[in-house]
């Protein structure tokens, strides 16, 4: 890879930023697997960050313990919604996430006696007074569990309920299992790790803003590194998080003025000529190879 | 079994590559501590004295896919170029290091992080959005080192620096600065020129952060002399651009002063749908921080009155202005259409002649220098450092009430920088 | 009329068709195997919906090879799928229409065809305004055929037209074929040997990807293999 | 295209008109402005929906493509000082030749392949659109005016401007158009066929590739057209297509997807929703929720309806 190795807290950071994607793409694919589309990402994230944020500030919560914070609220938000929505498939579950997404940054903005309203809230300090190494260290841990997680479902029970919900949902009931129970559990974990990066982010800037915390891009970004990686394993998204992101940051210094136009492209091309993913590319060329 | 073990390997590597970077500082030499040492700035401390052809390093972090950055960026080289073409600062050349912020706070505080310890620049410049500066504050606080801004308006922002930062130097005015100037400006203006009147003033302000902030500081700030009302509004730059609801109930108040507050896509909307409904207020003022391409050239922005700081207008009155402005399209081909653009070329001119000043880039010395700084910017303003509510070091603090005439944008207050009269009360709609 | 020689096809790493050779006339041609057997491939890859790996496939002198299914459609071979690929939410007369509309020499046809669909099976007639996903299995049968006969085709293919239909639908439905026969020439994939040997010309038994017999309808009625697997006797 | 039964539709048409009958009595402004809003809506909406419904897939680069048709009349307006929608007609063909190479190059590639990789190819050419559009021309937005975007008419006591109408209109004739394409078309027919079942489209000889090319083109075409309009009323920038393509996308799945009429329906009552939220004092900040949480609700109740059916 073209990852340029500047050594130190620059590269720390970048990383930092890497692997806050990473969890949020694992996450996302962890609900794929049930078949869910989910476009509610930066939702969940923006519950996690406001909730961190303000317990933080007007509890007086330690930063670590506000995070946990968001991370609970993030998952009882997905429980309550899970229970209405998950009955939706398809575009249809898309869309409604999409659009509650929309919901809370509505609620929020106009809410200003509670959230700071359209300008958001400023945190007096950042998490570890900014210090980037042990911020890495913190989302190194939650991307590791988060892998952990991710590994879990695919290696127990949960992988054989969640594949058979994909694949037929028919088995799956006949099979004796409460499908539904697991896609809530499924929605409930993905959403709370979600709202635990969410509330590390907010942790690590120090601020909330409508339109800076449920940025879509925390849905987008998320999803084209897990097509990029390959979908429904481990592996796919954490390459897609590694080499989009670095991609990114590596064509930003090389190219000032168009590093976007050509990131779309590497996209576009990459779905072209590579539908299943790197990660699926290479399974096959291993494969091959034996 | 292979696939599973395949995935166990590649796992297991990730994971490897990521504590080595994780460690990596610990190991590499000459990598400034992590935690700030206060009074210090590392790359400043350890310039060898030997060292005296090195370049003194500017590094900005601007937005350059928007016009605003990519402009700024422009006129910061430009900048650049004519101080090394004049043998450059204490026999050093200047070297200007730009990296995108791409409008979002992470990749903002990052960018930073690059600039203090791979490129190891010795002054931050640059600045636009304030949800930027917002993410950037813990990053700035942590290096603490020499930083001129040029954008954020939010004094959210100001909350986020907070009052220790007195390496912290902020050009462009807050929000209440700007309330204040205006109040100041029409004060001003109603003396000198009696007939118009401005204590009724109803507010359309797009919903963000922008607009709405705008509009708190200044409804904050009114009570004594206006009587202010608002409504919100969604801006066309994200989706809306619908703005008749807000405009009948404008209608209906009757206001002297019709202000909205959005962005460059609400402008020209604003005054054709004002148009469609028979809204002609004696004043009618927008403050968007840049105006579309010709919007001069509609016969609707006739009289229409706006907020900045600056217009190419002022080289009328102004030499370093047209200094600015000639070398800028002679270098560009193009005339600047933000302010952005002279204000970074104030950017990078302020840091090198306190630089001079000092004698030294060591962080006491410069941030002293910089504090004597009176700077004749292309703003028309003298840039001066005074503490504001909570930091130490406010720069512009004065805005400008300026108004389309015959297709120019023309500066009506302040009366020093002055290139037309008010043209009052707001003629009709009828025949534009 | 058709010639299959010698086509190999893989499913992936499963060789589903094994250097297959069959021949269709003028006449109506059975296609007997279990599921499995690679009916559906053959068919498939006639009709251009699926690639042959090796082998050659002729109708009426002109490879078929390499053209897209629209363009074997012209050539004027209807395929009758056992999926039936109706479209839905069109009414019956449309999915009729539809038939003959993509075929400049049956467009012109288009009202005598019908007439002749509506002979075989006048309830396509009664439901004519009706969206075909509503219709009940044997009617959507029906119209799958009556769609592929509104082409005008000169080779008919019908693919387990049977599948899932009431005795007495079955019944009409093969009954129909000798009238079909009368305008084109029939491949017919079937499990149900009984009824179609009634209405077939000749026929090949197909297993495993390859033909494991081959012969006019009386003496495949009377081949011991096709009694014990076939026919349950 | 409509699946509603005939009954289904008076239940929602019924109560919409009463609905419209009290709000015109109590806010006609809401009703105007609400109407013209949905105009637009629908107008932009229709073309994403035609690509939905027939070649099934979501471009998430409509209101990019949009964008282009609006920089393309601008370039034509500036260049030629004349009136930008003289430049309806070459933007719709420019955008309809794109939409063939785009097509060819692109999206006939992920024809068959997962919804996602669609959805992904197409953000990835938004981005590459939006980029393009920001060296080209830069972030800073361009607006026209002309005499007519103003025009307005008073009936009694309400004055009102009338070009808003222009979008009912677009709306209207695109909705007339493609349904009477779809109907009564040959290559329309085949059309809807190839949206209702590609394989048996091909079986009855309909060359379904060139249908979608052709279906994805005009939809381009129709895209690039109402960016012509949309430009003399709207300022347009690099980023103006994300709202849209959202606000379609939202239509269209609300609508229930590749459902024409629906999207008449819902642009209607979103519109009228939105403007009358608007136009309260207090709760003008909220407009976008009912936008939303319209949209979840349509969804959920209709879940319902086929589960209990």
């Amino acid at each position: 890879m073209a990852f340029p190795l500047y050594a130190g807290v620059y590269l720390q950071h970048t990383a930092t930023i890497i692997l806050t994607y990473l969890c949020l793409a694992l996450s996302w694919d962890m609900l794929v697997r049930t078949g869910q589309i989910s476009f509610g990402v930066a939702g969940f994230f923006g519950i996690g960050a406001y909730s961190a944020a303000l317990t933080a500030l007007n509890l007086k919560l330690d930063p670590l313990l506000s995070i946990a914070v968001g991370g609970l609220a993030a998952m009882a938000a997905a429980l309550v919604l899970g229970l209405t929505t998950l009955q939706l498939r398809g575009m249809y579950f898309a869309i409604t996430t999409l659009a509650l997404t929309e919901i809370f940054r509505v609620i929020v903005r106009n809410l200003p006696g509670l959230t700071g309203g359209p300008e958001g809230t400023v945190l007096p300090s950042a998490i570890f007074d900014g210090d980037p190494t042990k911020t890495y260290w913190l989302l190194l841990a939650i991307a590791l569990v988060t892998i952990a997680i991710s590994e879990a479902f695919q290696r127990t029970r949960v992988y054989f309920a969640i594949t058979s919900i994909r694949h037929d949902e028919m088995v799956a009931r006949s099979s004796g299992l409460d499908i539904f129970k697991y896609a809530v559990f499924v929605f409930a974990v993905t959403s709370a790790i979600q709202g635990i990066v969410g509330a590390s982010f907010a942790q690590q800037y120090a601020f909330v803003s409508p339109e800076g915390t449920f940025d879509i891009d925390f849905t987008l970004l998320p999803i084209a590194m897990c097509l990029l990686g390959g979908m429904h394993s481990t592996l796919g998204p954490i390459i897609g998080a590694l080499v989009l992101g670095s991609v990114a940051e590596y064509l930003k210094l090389q190219l000032p003025y168009g590093h976007l136009l050509v990131y779309g492209a590497v996209i576009t091309l990459v779905i072209l000529l590579m539908p299943q993913g790197v990660a699926g590319k290479m399974k096959e060329q291993f494969v091959r190879e034996q | 079994m292979t696939g599973k073990r395949m995935r166990a390997v590649c796992v297991g590597c990730i994971l490897l590559a990521a504590l080595i970077s994780a460690c990596a500082p610990a190991a590499a030499p000459g990598t400034p501590p992590a935690t700030p040492t206060v009074g210090t700035t590392p790359a400043a401390a350890a310039q060898p004295a030997a060292a005296v052809k090195k370049p003194i390093k500017l590094g900005a972090v601007i937005p350059l896919g928007d016009i605003t950055g990519a402009q700024s960026a422009k006129a910061m080289k430009l900048a650049v170029k004519e101080i090394n073409a004049k043998g450059g600062v204490l026999g050093r050349p200047l070297e200007l290091i730009v990296v995108d912020d791409e409008m979002k706070p992470d990749k903002g505080a990052a960018a930073l992080d690059k600039l203090a310890t791979v490129d190891k620049v010795d002054v931050f410049i640059g600045g636009m959005a304030s949800g930027v500066l917002l993410g950037q504050a813990p990053t700035l606080k942590k290096y603490a080192k020499v930083t001129v801004w040029t954008g954020a308006a939010s004094s959210k922002c100001e909350e986020a620096i907070g009052a220790d930062a007195d390496w912290f130097f902020h050009i462009h005015p807050w929000d209440y600065n700007q309330g204040a100037s205006y109040e100041e400006g029409w004060t001003a203006i109603t003396k000198r020129y009696p007939q118009i009147k401005v204590e009724n003033q109803f507010w359309a302000y797009e919903e963000g952060a922008f607009g709405a902030g705008t509009f708190k500081a200044s409804q904050d700030l009114y009570n004594q002399w206006a009587k202010i009302q608002g409504q919100s509004f969604k801006s066309a730059a994200v989706g809306g651009g619908d703005y008749r609801a807000v405009l009948r109930q404008a209608k209906e108040a009757k206001p002297d002063v019709f202000i909205w507050v959005g962005y460059e896509p609400d402008a020209m909307g604003f005054v054709q749908q004002a148009k469609e409904i028979g809204f002609a207020p004696p004043i009618f003022l927008g403050s968007p921080p840049g105006w579309p391409v010709a919007f001069g050239k509609s016969p609707l922005s006739e009289a229409v009155w706006l907020y900045g700081m600056w217009a190419p207008a002022i080289k009328e009155v102004s030499d370093v202005s047209k200094g600015f402005l000639d070398a800028y399209v002679k270098e560009y081909g193009e005339e600047p259409a933000t302010y952005f653009s002279p204000l970074g070329y104030a950017n990078v001119y302020i840091v090198a002649e306190a630089i001079r000043r000092a004698g030294t880039i060591d962080k006491p010395a410069l941030i002293t220098a910089l504090e004597k700084t009176e700077y004749k910017s292309p703003t028309g303003d003298v840039v001066t450092f005074t503490p504001s509510k909570i930091i130490k070091h406010q720069g512009i603090k004065k805005q400008k009430i300026l108004q389309y005439q015959h297709g120019q944008q023309q500066v009506i207050w302040p009366f020093e920088v002055a290139t037309a009269k008010p043209a009052y009360p707001f003629p009709s709609w009828e025949g534009r | 009329m058709l010639a299959v020689r010698g086509i190999d096809n893989y499913y992936g790493k499963l060789h589903v068709l094994r250097a297959l050779t069959i021949e269709v006339g003028r006449e109506s041609v059975g296609l007997f195997g279990p599921n499995g057997a690679g009916k559906t491939t053959l068919i498939n890859a006639i009709m251009g919906l699926a690639r042959p790996a090796r082998g050659e496939i002729v109708f009426e002198g002109r490879s078929l090879l390499g053209l897209a299914p629209h363009q074997i459609a012209h050539l004027g071979i209807a395929l009758v799928p056992q999926e039936r690929e109706l479209f839905p939410l069109m009414a019956v007369k449309g999915n009729l229409e539809s038939g003959a509309a993509h075929i400049p020499a049956a467009r012109e046809k288009m009202k005598s065809t019908m007439e002749f669909v509506f002979e075989l099976f006048p309830i396509l007639k009664q439901r004519l305004g009706q969206p075909a996903g509503t219709l009940s299995g044997g009617e959507q049968r029906m119209l799958a055929i009556g769609r592929a006969l509104m082409a005008n085709p000169k080779l008919i293919i019908l693919d387990e037209p049977s599948l899932g239909l009431q005795p007495s639908v079955v019944t009409h439905l093969f009954g129909t074929l000798k009238e079909i026969k009368q305008k084109a020439s029939i491949l017919l994939a079937e499990q149900n040997v009984r009824q179609s040997l009634k209405a077939i010309d000749r026929g090949y038994v197909l297993e495993n990807g390859e033909i494991a017999l081959e012969g006019d309808a009386a003496s495949l009625a009377g081949n011991e293999h096709v009694k014990r697997s076939y026919l349950g006797l | 295209m409509s699946a509603l039964p005939r009954s289904r539709r008076y239940q929602i048409a019924v109560p919409l008109a009463l609905f419209i009958v009290v709000l015109a009595w109590w806010h006609p402004y809401a009703v105007i402005e609400g109407v013209q809003r949905a105009g637009l809506y629908a107008a932009i909406a229709l073309p994403m929906a035609l690509i939905l419904g027939i070649v099934g897939i979501v471009n998430l680069a409509h209101g990019d493509f949009l964008m282009l048709g609006a920089y393309l009349a601008y370039w034509f307006a500036v260049h030629t000082q004349g009136d930008p929608l003289v430049a309806i007609l070459p933007a719709a063909l420019g955008l309809f030749l794109l939409g063939a190479v785009v097509y060819r190059a692109t999206i006939k590639h992920v024809i068959g392949s997962s919804e996602l990789s669609q959805l992904l190819l197409t953000f990835g050419l938004a981005i590459v659109l939006q980029q393009t559009a920001t060296l080209l021309w830069t972030s800073q937005p361009v607006s026209i005016n002309t005499e007519y975007t103003s025009t307005s008419a008073t009936i009694g006591s309400l004055t009102f401007g009338t070009y808003g109408f222009v979008y009912v209109a677009a709306a209207v004739i695109e909705f007339a158009g493609l349904t009477f394409f779809l109907q009564r078309t040959r290559l329309g027919q085949a059309a809807s066929a190839s949206g209702q079942n590609p394989v048996g489209a091909r079986i009855v000889g309909i060359n379904v590739d060139r249908v979608y090319l052709i279906v994805f083109s005009i939809s381009l075409a129709l895209a690039g057209a109402v960016g012509v309009l949309f430009l003399t009323r709207h300022a347009v920038f690099p980023l103006v297509g994300g709202g849209l393509t959202f606000k379609s996308f939202c239509l269209a799945a609300m609508a229930g997807l590749g459902n024409l009429r629906g999207i008449l329906w819902c642009s209607l009552i979103l519109g009228l929703a939105e403007s009358l939220v608007s136009t309260s004092k207090e709760y003008a900040g909220w407009a976008d929720l009912i936008f939303f949480v319209a949209i979840v609700a349509v969804i959920l109740v209709q879940s319902h309806r086929r589960q209990v059916t």
